[in-house]
């Protein structure tokens, strides 16, 4: 029973934290584009367009709700659900962490384990064509439509060298669960050098980590690879008749296919939660980079650009200072669940973050593929070096059975 | 040392000759013809003289040629002094009368056709000769009969020709069939084919008083022989077999081919001397095939007819020397006869070719200016043939007779009336051919050298050829049991060839018109015997004609157009097309129906398999 | 709560193979069969084939029937005709096939011997490191050949499909 | 917790009838695709049955019939939907019934 209401927080949490994230993803890429592109990004709702997520849901919601004439009404309905759906499945086998004790209960900072959890999540990948390509299909619209064909041969084709890039790591792990992936990780060469699978011998994962990059870009229809919503060429690709909610939920998907796929590329290349280096040190980086966020809070508001900056900005560095107290405390352990949790958390959403901003900072820098250079990049170039690399690791692990 | 070499160069003539004779043009198939041939001789000669002074049998086994339960067949070569003699005659003569062919054919078109099948009977002779079981000996039996049946009818666009090719082949097809029966009545009785195996068995059987297995095999075995040798019931394939061009009637059907049963039966001698019926059974068909064929060549007209008749009483003398038990004897006919009886034909084939194709004797005479060369030396032929000492012919036919002599007095005195009837017809021919006026109209005209040289040669040899001591040379393997201290035998044959010669020139040169009284007087008699006793159209009318009725009226209008024409091949065509018709109906290229079909069966299978059979 | 999770899918399973049948548009069709699919792959996992069911997931969700949806919008297929040549199939399919699910419900009732009761997690052999195992010592050879066979179907299809360009 | 067991035969029963379906399909439908698919389900029938029955033996031999199952649908589904493409282009149409000529 205790299972039950445990998995039950668990999934609160998780969804309400994931839900956030979504939302707010998007002010975040948008005020790093702006920054990238020398502009100020959303900045009218709330402090710093804090607000602007709330306000563009409730837009959403209360937008009219078009329904083209001439569509197939059941998968015009059916494809944004399957999209959102199987966009929101992944996180719930991500762990965030190592087994913790809380109240005499031990159980995993992670909703549910799957023994396979690796197929699982490329399972989903595989099924998660179905909602681009029906949602073009069934607008019964030109545009729409060859945005649908574009982004499943894409996503087919994209699928190997994503497959391939995984199965890399694997055989350094000898595991497909992601909890026993992230435990393979753990430890450091040397005291220094971290067992992260970019690090690990016999053969460090860099190229794989950079293919499996590549593939997932074009896996979420990202720039450089959002060939099926190019829209100078196809209006808006797949969800050009889409509307309202249904257009919502291609967003969120879209965003919580970013996330799913950097967590995996965390999991499997960048060793999960464990920290950079071992961990008494490692332990105080969390309050440094806070220390310094709050501290630069107070720099901006030294000198302020808008009026109302001199409010903001104190009250983000108290925030700020909050949180280091807190990392100080978790980094002091003095108790040592939070401390746990609090670090493995702070390193896994770094990573992730990071990662993230990567996402952000390619779409605001790299222009677009032409359809034929993508597909011809996949399969001449990326499938190719991908086989290659799981050529070479499996060479070597059947060399080195025994790990250094 | 590499028997097969033997074989290997007479077959490589053919292979060249008949794939591209026509295109080698004359010269090149002359060469190959002749070159194969003579290669095989000196390696014959090479084999020999390293194998001298064979007194025991050399035999090689090349492969494993039929390998079924108890029966092993190997593809075996055996020289011993038998095959020895015969390797020496068929190569050697077998040279000699290439070399005059072609002379002889250089007119003809098909020459390279000719040739090729020369050679392929020089191959098939000499597996003959070589093999060292009774199955490689069939081979090569069937293949000379093959090569005989070819040549005979070369002239195939003639009707006579194919009529007597086709006659040489099936006579001697039911030769071959007891033949058979034997070889398998030996598989079954002896378990094996081997010559060598079989004579060991067969010695530790007692000699069969009567008739018993080993008597069956052995009279099976002759009736072979009697096919292939041209003995008394099965000869009539020989005379007509001179449709051939000499050549062909020189080497096969005088000095080679038809021994072939001679040989036989010397090589499994063996056999016979454990069945004294047989023996005696080949001494009288030998005896009364000798004489009987003797009293028709005195009447025929026709040269080589004549000569073919003696070839077949000859052949009667070499049984009357197996069958009396002088094998070695009868081997020694065979070489002498292969001398002088090649001598013959081929100086008939010169006096042919001389009068451009003129066969009739009767249109001869008064040869010997014309071709003088010819003439002499059919003369040392006929001497030896009629057995007047010292020429070859009287030594071997002395043997036979004097070992016929110390057998049965009676088969003596048949065998020198023979003789003498021989030595008639012989000179008989000489007279009339070279003799007297001449009556034809050809320009006659001397053959050229390259036949003429042939006929030089062997008339050497058949002058001196007696006095090679085959018997002697035999003695080993076949002890003579004819000692020559009994000299009236020798006496009494030559005073009876002597005595024919003479009456042969009484009525041919002496007082032609005698010879015409006499012939007036024998009348139907006469009539009778020119007529060859009418043994063919018995045979016809007995055997050809009810054949031929059955054939046609039960077996091609009743069994071959009745059933199998209406009931299998248009009844099954009718039914493949009534049953197609229907069946088409499921090829309609409907996937639905053939699903629905392929439902259907694999429905039958797991009801059966699984219902039925219970699931287990 | 084993039985509620087989009912629950079998059902789905079979509406959705029923509407695979019955569908009239190629598209509905397919997205039925990849809910057979899914369905099926949940069954795997009950019945302890955790890898099949992740395989099953990938090959044919993934790969196959995202390949058919892909052919069916590329020549536009529409809803087909009602054309019957095929009478003989109209006529005789049903009662085969009524007897053929007879034939196998009656095997599989009566002729079978006694069938385990399938309990979730009570056999967990179909790992992905068992099936390796087997694959790779048992069935290498088969395996070898598979691949050589999938290795044909693609150059074919490359080639029917450069033909289709031409 | 506690599962209550289901018989085999019931999954079997379900394959079954997959596969029935599967066939039902293959006869009655007209559509070379839907055809097509009629055959990857009845495909997935058999798989069933594999798969309940290595559970059955208790051995993970059926797990690879069905494995290899799998891949000959994935290599049927490359070359036959490349012939469909090719008779759509010969023969304009993809009712199954009118493609019943070998030459056009």
């Amino acid at each position: 029973m205790t299972f039950f209401i445990v998995t039950l927080i668990k999934i609160v949490i998780v969804f309400a934290v994931f839900m956030t994230t979504l939302a707010y993803l998007q002010w975040i890429e948008r005020k790093v584009l702006a920054h990238i592109q020398s502009r100020t990004g959303p900045l009218r709702v709330g402090p710093h367009g804090l607000m602007q997520p709330l306000a563009d849901v409730f837009k959403l919601l209360t937008k009219e709700d078009v329904f083209p004439p001439f569509v197939n009404r059941f998968f015009y309905l059916l494809a944004p659900f399957i999209a959102v759906c199987l966009a929101l499945i992944t996180i719930s086998i991500v762990p965030f962490g190592p087994e913790i004790e809380v109240a005499g209960v031990r159980t995993y900072m992670q909703i549910g384990d799957v023994h396979v959890g690796i197929l699982l999540v490329l399972a989903i990948t595989a099924v998660s064509v179905y909602g681009v390509a029906l949602a073009g299909w069934s607008s019964n619209n030109k545009y729409s439509l060859l945005g649908g064909l574009r982004s499943s041969a894409q996503m087919i084709s994209y699928e190997l060298p994503l497959s391939l890039a995984i199965v890399s790591p694997l055989l350094l792990a000898n595991q497909l669960s992601f909890r026993a992936i992230s435990d393979s990780q753990a430890g450091y060469y040397l005291g220094f050098i971290p067992r992260w699978n970019i690090f690990q011998a016999p053969f460090p994962q860099i190229f794989a980590f950079i293919i499996f990059l590549i593939a997932a870009f074009a896996e979420t229809n990202r720039i450089p690879f959002d060939l099926p919503e190019a829209e100078n060429e196809l209006v808006a690709g797949f969800h050009t008749e889409y509307s309202s909610m249904k257009f919502a939920c291609f967003f969120m998907a879209e965003y919580a296919n970013i996330v799913n796929i950097t967590c995996v590329a965390t999991l499997l290349f960048l060793g999960a939660w464990h920290p950079l280096f071992p961990a008494p040190y490692s332990n105080w980086v969390a309050p440094l980079v806070l220390l310094l966020a709050a501290l630069s809070c107070f720099a901006q508001a030294a000198q302020p650009r808008r009026k109302n900056d001199q409010y903001t900005f104190p009250l983000f560095g108290v925030v700020f200072l909050v949180l280091t107290a807190i990392f100080v405390v978790a980094a002091l352990e003095i108790v040592p669940v939070l401390s746990t949790i609090l670090l493995s958390i702070f390193w896994f959403l770094a990573k992730v973050g990071l990662l993230i901003f990567a996402f952000i900072w390619v779409r605001g820098t790299l222009p677009r593929f032409r359809y034929d250079q993508l597909m011809h990049f996949a399969w001449t170039f990326l499938f190719p070096v991908s086989l290659l690399n799981l050529l070479i690791t499996g060479l070597l692990v059947a060399l080195f059975p025994e790990r250094i | 040392m590499n028997l097969w070499l033997i074989l290997l160069f007479p077959l490589i003539g053919f292979v060249l000759n008949g794939l591209f004779g026509k295109r080698l043009g004359k010269a090149a198939v002359t060469f190959f013809a002749i070159g194969s041939v003579t290669l095989s001789f000196f390696y014959v000669l090479y084999v020999l003289s390293r194998l001298w002074p064979l007194n025991t049998a050399y035999s090689e086994h090349s492969f494993t040629w039929i390998q079924s339960g108890f029966l092993q067949v190997g593809f075996d070569l055996l020289v011993d002094r038998l095959s020895a003699v015969m390797l020496l005659i068929v190569t050697g003569v077998g040279l000699v009368i290439h070399i005059y062919a072609v002379g002889y054919m250089a007119e003809e078109d098909g020459y390279y056709r000719f040739f090729s099948f020369f050679n392929l009977f020089l191959f098939f002779m000499l597996i003959l000769v070589l093999s060292s079981n009774l199955l490689l000996l069939f081979v090569g039996w069937e293949g000379v009969g093959l090569c005989s049946y070819l040549l005979v009818g070369y002239y195939f666009g003639e009707n006579w020709a194919t009529n007597a090719a086709n006659k040489a082949f099936i006579v001697n097809r039911i030769g071959d069939f007891g033949f058979m029966l034997g070889m398998l009545l030996t598989v079954v009785v002896f378990k094996t084919l081997d010559f060598g195996k079989i004579a060991a068995a067969v010695g530790t059987m007692p000699v069969e008083p009567t008739v018993g297995v080993i008597t069956a095999i052995a009279l099976l075995l002759f009736v072979g022989a009697t096919g292939k040798s041209a003995q008394f019931p099965l000869y009539v394939w020989l005379p007509d077999a001179m449709a051939g061009p000499t050549p062909v009637s020189a080497l096969i059907h005088a000095a080679t081919m038809v021994t072939a049963g001679v040989y036989m039966v010397a090589r499994t001698s063996f056999l016979y001397s454990h069945a004294p019926l047989a023996m005696n059974v080949v001494a009288i068909i030998g005896l009364f095939t000798a004489i009987f064929a003797a009293s028709i060549g005195i009447t025929q007209n026709d040269i080589k007819k004549v000569f073919a008749y003696s070839t077949v009483s000859q052949l009667g003398y070499m049984f009357l020397g197996l069958g009396v038990g002088a094998y070695s004897a009868g081997i020694f006919h065979v070489m002498t006869h292969a001398f002088f009886k090649a001598l013959l034909f081929l100086g008939a084939g010169s006096v042919i070719h001389g009068l451009s194709g003129e066969q009739d004797l009767r249109h001869m005479g008064g040869l010997r200016k014309a071709m003088p060369i010819t003439c002499w030396t059919l003369l040392f032929a006929c001497l030896a043939i009629s057995g007047i000492p010292p020429f070859a012919g009287f030594f071997s036919k002395d043997a036979i007779l004097s070992a016929a002599y110390a057998h049965a007095p009676w088969m003596f005195w048949i065998g020198a009336i023979t003789a003498g009837m021989t030595a008639f017809y012989v000179f008989r021919a000489w007279f009339l051919a070279f003799f007297g006026t001449y009556r034809g109209h050809h320009h006659a005209h001397e053959s050229p050298l390259l036949m003429t040289l042939p006929l030089v040669v062997l008339a050497a040899l058949s002058a001196g050829g007696g006095f090679i001591n085959i018997p002697g040379f035999l003695s080993q393997a076949y002890p003579s049991l004819a000692e020559h201290e009994n000299r009236t035998p020798m006496i009494i044959s030559v005073i009876f060839g002597v005595a024919g010669v003479a009456l042969a020139w009484l009525l041919y040169i002496a007082r032609p018109v005698l010879a015409d009284a006499w012939q007036h007087a024998a009348g139907p008699l006469y009539t009778l015997v020119e007529n060859k006793y009418y043994v063919d159209e018995i045979y016809g009318a007995l055997i050809v004609k009810p054949l031929e009725g059955i054939s046609s009226l039960v077996l091609w209008r009743g069994v071959d157009e009745g059933l199998i024409d209406t009931a299998f091949v248009s009844g099954l065509a009718r039914g493949a097309r009534g049953w197609g018709g229907l069946l088409r109906q499921l090829q309609s290229g409907r996937i639905r129906n053939y699903a629905t079909w392929v439902l259907a069966g694999s429905l039958l299978v797991i009801f059966v398999l699984g219902v039925v059979g219970g699931g287990r | 709560m084993d039985t509620v999770l087989f009912i629950i899918f079998a059902i789905v399973a079979i509406v959705a193979g029923f509407n695979v049948v019955l569908q009239r548009h190629p598209i509905s069709s397919a997205l039925s069969l990849v809910g057979v699919m899914g369905s099926l792959a949940v069954l795997y996992l009950l019945l302890g084939a955790e890898f099949m069911a992740m395989a099953q997931m990938i090959v044919y969700g993934g790969a196959v029937m995202v390949l058919f949806i892909f052919v069916i919008m590329l020549l536009n297929a529409g809803a087909e005709k009602p054309s019957s040549k095929a009478w003989f199939a109209q006529i005789a399919g049903l009662p085969l096939l009524l007897a053929f699910i007879a034939t196998l419900g009656f095997l599989i009732y009566s002729a079978l011997p006694g069938l385990r009761a399938v309990e979730f997690g009570s056999w967990t052999m179909g790992t992905a490191e068992e099936i390796g195992k087997l694959l790779f010592t048992q069935y290498l050879l088969p395996f070898e050949v598979i691949s050589v066979l999938i290795l044909i179907a693609i150059l074919g299809a490359v080639v029917l499909a450069l033909k289709e360009i031409d | 917790m506690h599962f209550s067991p289901v018989p085999l035969s019931w999954y079997l029963t379900l394959s079954a009838i997959l596969f029935v379906l599967g066939v039902a399909g293959f006869i009655y439908r007209k559509s070379v695709i839907t055809v097509f698919l009629s055959i990857e389900l009845m495909l997935n029938g058999v798989n069933l049955t594999f798969i309940a029955f290595s559970y059955q033996l208790h051995r993970i031999d059926g797990h690879i019939y069905s494995l290899f199952v799998m891949v000959v649908a994935a290599a049927e589904a490359a070359v036959g939907l490349a012939i469909i493409l090719t008779v759509f282009k010969n023969r304009g149409t993809l009712q199954i019934d009118e493609v019943d000529t070998l030459k056009l």
